[in-house]
């Protein structure tokens, strides 16, 4: 039985490997052959698992609103079905190859996403094999784009970010040391606290970093390090999750400077911990509630009519920044398509450069690295009374 | 005059409080077949488990081909606790792993049979000339060294024409029945190539015949290896018929040693065997 | 003082609590020689039970709720992956522990979509914040280890004086004897478990009610790290398992406070290696010898 | 013909077919295919689940740090073959950060570019082994003494103690401290992975047929009998792991390659547990096993079963049972169903030439009886 077994198993592994041989004529064999409506697939490389899998959840959720509102496509003069094809990268670079290669293995004439620069990077790689153009949504690492031919992007920087929070805590909120907090082993964290680092250092401050293994669900220590080294403020770029255990620790051990948090902070679960406390926390965004009120009451009314969908927001139908910038994703990906005149990768990666048009995030235009041209961050602070982010100014480098 | 091979000098082998061997003397000559024996819990496999070197004796030394292998003498709590003699004639501490005694050329079988479960009876025997190899892993592994394996494997096929197991060589240890185990282990203490064989109780659990076979069995292995052997057995049977000597031990003490026949009318003895009246 | 008081605060909390879930590793050790994989995951599902239960129902159904599933759920455990493999060997045992582990960590996993599920009404009153001496914390740090010692003394009572106990202390010292003395080693092991798994269930409770949400990762560092103090104190031990626990959540804190915070779960296992080799057996572990 | 003769040809030609089977598949599809991407994945989880059954299958030492040397493998590759031009980028937060030379532009300065490169890479793959085999060495001296659970949670920890240093900043000008290291050169196709894994594996498999593998095998059986035969138990057990180490460390490389870029935080007790339970399935104590089961694991997971997770499968649309995490809650249910019910796995300790053996008389005995 046991060796009929096995045998079976090695003609099984042969039979797929010789059928997957077979596989890759037969999409293009049958894409003209199908009947009425055309479909063009668009690619979401986004985590719905893991330490990202809320942020990715959120920022499909911009995609799927989109999608709902524009469900086709003129290329070429004729109307195709766009079909989103989401794959989970599971937050993680090691999932980051297989999962790209999956997207292309469904034949996508493009690529949204990642949340998360490190499966980006990862991914990017087999992106750039299979000339796949990849638009990146909120990854803000250098990287994803500077080695990168094929990868575009809509977030700003990190350099860039970093710089601006650290100018924001010197020069507007007047404090010169800074406590940051990294987790260990996040090239986002680590990224950012670098860049901010940098810039703050630069002003004239002292900055002292910390590092948390990953896991760690005990913040009180790491705020009362910040306390004795009587930082006015604790800038920690980490994801969602931490974020809420910092909030909460730094409230119940009653810190009094102020909390800075990066784009992932802009998110429901991090002001529902901070409301009800006596916290000051600051964030930068890409976008802001009531930027494009057209957008905020459609985006709500259809989040609150998907019950699935309000649930992957959190529960409630405040916007995410990263909402917004899926959102913009997904036209870009319909203006690139148009300009391609043509569902063939090749030809949307050659128009990706030329695209130009006004998302709700802003101007979308690209430089020749491949990143949007951004040259200003929101600002927002935590209302802790009502439980919203309020919007206090739009920073820029200078 | 014969040639002394095993000498275990006022070994003491205390557990805790709880002495097991209890200032034990002994010496074996070549060729000589010396059978230990004594009631259960006599402290027999114990004094086995010191001189191949599992237990470290609390107190002694142990003798081998005119060199000494073992020593220790009571050291830290023990030194409180001790309860034997001659613990200031031992200074030294040679403490040897059961490999490396094996290597100078002792090997035994043990009391509940330790095959490799789950090799064949040829692996088995060869598995044992594994520390007589010279070649080195790398060596091993680019099969540099054929010529040795060659040999090994055509001493094992030897050996097991001897012993009887060669038709059985290509199945499982497991599958044999259990008198060819008994033997099958006995051929592999014998591909360790020792000097010294060490049996214990290898006749336990047979019935008369196969007691009889192994009986036969024995001597032969001395006469044709011309081994000394040292065993361990409850078959009076069986020690009685092959010993020249015997040791007898009691509650960790030698009570007697002496040719089969002045064991079989020593009163102390019979009287550990038997037990003593209460008011004798 | 005044500077390390608040670390030394949070470490007690954080041994207490670790405390709860290194007696159900040291038990289940002492009883089956097993490291029991699966206990940490069973940690993090009493914290997602408490979660969903908390929000839906009042506290005096959710918490014997909470405390009632974990314990079906360890009992469940042993019954289905380690009872059946009692005569395999010692590795087939482990290897099906961390299955357990990995099982329980997916099944999670699939049930909460792989998003930490928000704490969104902790327990009140040990969720309230005071102040003591300068240093403000939850209720729930002072708690924690008068909660855990209270706990430990009554368990080191019915461990001494009852019968189910004394059959413990027998089967831990000798499996074999103890059931050919007509113990019934299997209702011996389950309650061993279901002990664990109750006393897991009180540590999650409080646990959680520190943090604002349960991710299925929860588990497995808390447990690791009960497991090196149960191994610290003497495996076996339950006194020693519980001051394993506070040495250890102690010299945690104590080491981010002096900034070494990267190394602050290294420090753990680098402790841990370091006792195996020094002192096998623990602070007040027993020495076992193997016999030949 | 005898058994022996079939055996070895039976052997050859299977694995022949395989290998045939992998160049057709790299020859016919783009090294961005799924199938490629999961041949590469495949070879290199069949190489560390080898490595792993070397130490816990054939030796019966129960270690978990297998994790840990596969992230010195694959950081030594990374780091010794980022070539010199790209480390500006790839260390961006390390001023001159990396080391001072690559091998892929030494080499690739002898032997020319193309071949140097490859030469740097298999050298690099080389040291990285090595480097894994010298930590096991010295963590072996005081762990490889404890008892099988001591053991396996000392291992463990060990790993995730490199883990930590890995991450850690102080090192940042070598391992680029918490963030990625990429830009090193990798294979695209799969046939490079499947010759290295391949040649790996055959060396296992000429050691465990040798005199020093029969010598684990023994300690495993029954390690007092095996002391009290002449084996060294310390010598034999230090080697075993040095050599499932060394094996690991060149898997972790390849892992590395295949990734494209790295970082310590993948390489962490999750992904030892989940190499375990392949060689689990596979059969505790069969190469074969553990190469079979590493392919229909990979396989599954990234291709055939991903249907379980987004909706559907099998052309069942159910997106309510069938959404993130309902494949790899199957998959820990069919492992725990091999684990307590089949717990041999698919091959025991057969082998590939064993499935040509004839079945045990017993049982053909048995079915004549039942007629």
């Amino acid at each position: 039985m046991k060796r009929v077994f096995a045998i079976l198993l090695c003609v099984a592994m042969m039979l797929s490997m010789v059928a997957c041989g077979g596989n890759t004529a037969a999409p293009e064999a049958d894409a003209p052959a199908a009947e009425g409506d055309k479909i063009v697939k668009i690619g979401v490389f986004e985590p719905q698992t893991g330490d990202n899998g809320a942020g990715g959840k959120q920022e499909i959720l911009g995609m799927q609103y989109a999608h709902s509102l524009f469900p086709t496509v003129e290329i070429g003069g004729e109307t195709y079905n766009v079909q989103l094809e989401i794959v989970d990268n599971r937050t993680s670079a090691e999932n980051g190859p297989s999962a790209a290669a999956e997207l292309i293995n469904r034949d996508v004439s493009i690529v949204l996403g990642s949340y998360g620069s490190g499966v980006s990077i990862a991914g990017g790689e087999v992106f750039a094999e299979a000339g796949m153009p990849a638009l990146g949504t909120s990854c803000t690492n250098p990287q994803v784009t500077a080695d990168c031919e094929v990868y575009f992007r809509l977030a700003f920087l990190d350099p860039f970010q970093g710089t601006v929070l650290a100018n924001y805590a010197f020069n507007e909120l007047g404090i010169d040391t800074a406590y940051t907090l990294a987790m260990l082993g996040s090239d986002y964290d680590q990224g950012l606290v670098f860049y901010f680092k940098e810039a703050f250092e630069a002003l004239g401050g002292t900055v002292i970093s910390e590092d948390f293994p990953e896991g760690t669900a005990n913040f009180v220590s790491y705020v009362t390090n910040a306390k004795s080294n009587n930082a006015g403020v604790i800038f920690a770029p980490v994801s969602i999750n931490y974020a809420q255990l910092i909030v909460e620790a730094a409230a119940s051990q009653g810190y009094e400077g102020a909390l800075l948090g990066s784009d992932t902070w802009d998110n429901n679960k991090v002001i529902e911990a901070a409301t009800g406390t006596d916290i000051e926390a600051f964030v930068t965004t890409f976008y802001q509630e009531g930027g494009a009120p057209e957008f905020d009451t459609g985006i709500k009314e259809w989040l609150n009519a998907n019950p699935d969908m309000l649930t992957n927001n959190g529960g409630n139908d405040m916007i995410a920044a990263v909402t917004a910038i899926g959102y913009d994703a997904y036209l870009t990906a319909l203006e690139a398509l148009k300009l391609a005149g043509s569902t063939d990768r090749a030809a949307v990666l050659e128009a990706m450069p030329n695209v130009s048009f006004e998302g709700v995030t802003g101007l979308i235009e690209f430089d020749e690295i491949g990143d949007a041209k951004r040259d200003g961050a929101f600002i927002k602070t935590a209302n802790t009374v009502d439980g919203v982010w309020d919007f206090v100014k739009v920073q820029t480098v200078e | 005059m014969s040639k002394n091979v095993l000498k275990i000098e006022n070994a003491t082998m205390q557990f805790g409080g709880v002495v097991a061997v209890d200032n034990l003397n002994l010496e074996i000559n070549q060729g000589e077949i010396v059978a230990l024996i004594g009631p259960n819990g006599a402290g027999k496999t114990t004094a086995f488990n010191v001189v191949t070197g599992v237990y470290q004796p609390t107190n002694g030394a142990v003798w081998f081909n005119g060199e000494k292998i073992i020593e220790n003498h009571p050291q830290g709590k023990m030194k409180k606790l001790y309860k034997g003699e001659h613990a200031g004639e031992y200074n030294n501490t040679i403490a040897p792993t059961p490999d490396v005694i094996t290597k100078l050329g002792m090997a035994r079988t043990f009391q509940n049979i330790r095959l490799w479960k789950s090799q064949t009876v040829f692996d088995n025997v060869l598995i044992a000339k594994h520390c007589r190899t010279t070649s080195n892993v790398f060596s091993a592994i680019f099969r540099l060294n054929r010529k040795e394996e060659a040999k090994q494997r055509a001493e094992v096929e030897e050996l097991l024409k001897v012993v009887g197991l060669y038709e059985e060589r290509n199945e499982l240890a497991t599958s044999l029945p259990y008198g060819k185990q008994r033997r099958l282990e006995i051929a592999r203490a014998l591909a360790a190539e020792p000097t010294l064989l060490l049996l214990d109780e290898p006749a336990a659990g047979m019935n008369p015949q196969e007691t009889d076979e192994l009986t036969a069995f024995i001597g032969e292995i001395r006469d044709k290896f011309n081994m000394t052997i040292f065993l361990i057995e409850h078959h009076m049977d069986l020690v009685m018929h092959i010993s020249d000597r015997i040791y007898v031990l009691d509650f960790g003490k030698q009570i007697a040693e002496g040719t089969p026949e002045e064991i079989q009318n020593n009163q102390r003895v019979i009287d550990a065997y038997l037990g003593v009246a209460e008011d004798a | 003082m005044q500077e390390l008081f608040p670390y030394l605060l949070n470490g007690i909390s954080v041994g207490g609590q670790y405390a709860l879930i290194a007696i159900g590793y040291t038990m289940v050790y002492g009883i089956l020689r097993l490291i029991n994989f699966a206990h940490g995951d069973v940690f993090m599902v009493a914290g997602l039970v408490m979660v969903y239960t908390t929000t839906a129902l009042p506290l005096y159904i959710s918490i014997p709720l909470v405390l009632a599933a974990t314990v079906v759920l360890g009992f469940t455990i042993e019954r289905v992956a380690y009872k059946p493999l009692r005569t395999a060997p010692r590795m087939s045992v482990m290897i099906s522990a961390i299955g357990v582990s990995y099982l329980i960590q997916n099944l999670a996993f699939y049930i909460t979509g792989g998003v930490p599920q928000p704490v969104t009404k902790p327990i009140p009153f040990i969720s309230n914040t005071v102040s003591i001496m300068g240093a403000s914390t939850k209720m729930v740090t002072l708690v924690t280890p008068v909660l855990t010692i209270a706990l430990v003394i009554v368990l080191v009572y019915l461990i001494n004086h009852t019968k189910t106990g004394m059959a413990m202390r027998a089967v831990s010292k000798d499996f074999e004897t103890a059931q050919l003395m007509g113990i019934k080693i299997n209702s011996v092991i389950s309650v061993t478990f279901i002990i664990g798994s109750f006393l897991a269930a009180v540590g999650a409770m409080l646990y959680f009610t520190n943090y604002p949400s349960v991710a299925i990762t929860s588990g497995g560092m808390p447990g690791l790290k009960a497991f090196v103090a149960a191994v610290f104190g003497g495996i076996g031990s339950i006194p020693g398992a519980v001051v394993g626990a506070f040495i250890i959540g102690l010299c945690e804190e104590v080491i981010k406070g002096l900034g070494y915070t990267t190394f602050s779960d290294a420090f753990t296992f680098a402790l841990l290696i370091v006792v195996l080799c020094v002192k096998p057996t623990g602070l007040f572990g027993e020495k076992v010898t193997d016999k030949v | 013909m005898n058994m022996t003769k079939k055996k070895t040809i039976f052997t050859a030609a299977v694995l022949l077919v395989l290998f045939a089977a992998c160049v057709i598949v790299d020859l016919t599809l783009p090294s961005y295919h799924i199938a490629v991407t999961v041949i590469k994945k495949a070879t290199v989880y069949a190489l560390v689940a080898v490595s792993m059954n070397l130490l816990n299958g054939f030796t019966g030492l129960f270690s978990l740090g297998q994790a840990g040397f596969m992230l010195l493998g694959a950081y030594s590759y990374s780091v010794l073959t980022i070539p010199d031009g790209k480390k500006a980028t790839v260390y961006q937060y390390f001023e001159n950060g990396g080391l001072p030379f690559s091998f892929t532009d030494i080499f690739g300065g002898i032997f020319g570019e193309q071949v140097g490169t490859i030469v740097g890479m298999l050298i690099a793959l080389l040291i990285g082994g090595l480097l894994a085999a010298l930590f096991a060495f010295l963590i072996g001296l005081p762990v490889l003494r404890l008892k099988s659970d001591y053991l396996a949670i000392a291992t463990l920890g060990f790993a995730e103690i490199l883990k930590a240093f890995f991450q850690w900043n102080g090192l940042g000008p070598i391992t680029n401290g918490s963030n990625l290291l990429k830009s090193y050169p990798t294979f695209n196709k799969a046939t490079p992975y499947v010759i290295i894994a391949g040649l790996m594996i055959a060396l296992i498999v000429l050691l465990i047929n040798s005199t020093y593998g029969r010598a684990f095998k023994a300690i495993r059986d029954d390690e007092v009998a095996a002391e009290a035969m002449g084996i060294n138990l310390a010598r034999h057990k230090r080697m075993s792991f040095i050599i499932s180490s060394f094996f690991a460390g060149i898997g972790g490389g390849m892992m590395a390659m295949y990734m494209g870029t790295i970082a310590a935080a993948p390489f962490k007790s999750a992904l030892t547990y989940e190499i375990l339970l392949i060689v689990v399935i596979g059969g505790i104590g069969s190469i074969t096993g553990s190469v079979l089961a590493s392919f229909l694991y990979i396989f599954s997971s990234e291709w055939l079963l991903r249907g379980l997770d987004s909706g559907t499968f099998l052309g069942i649309n159910a997106p309510a049972v069938f959404k993130n995490g309902f494949r790899m809650a199957v998959f820990s249910v069919i492992i725990m169903v091999i684990v307590l019910f089949f717990r041999k796995g698919i091959m025991g300790d057969k082998e590939l030439p064993n499935l040509l053996d004839k079945r045990p008389k017993s049982r053909k005995k048995k079915e004549a009886a039942g007629k």
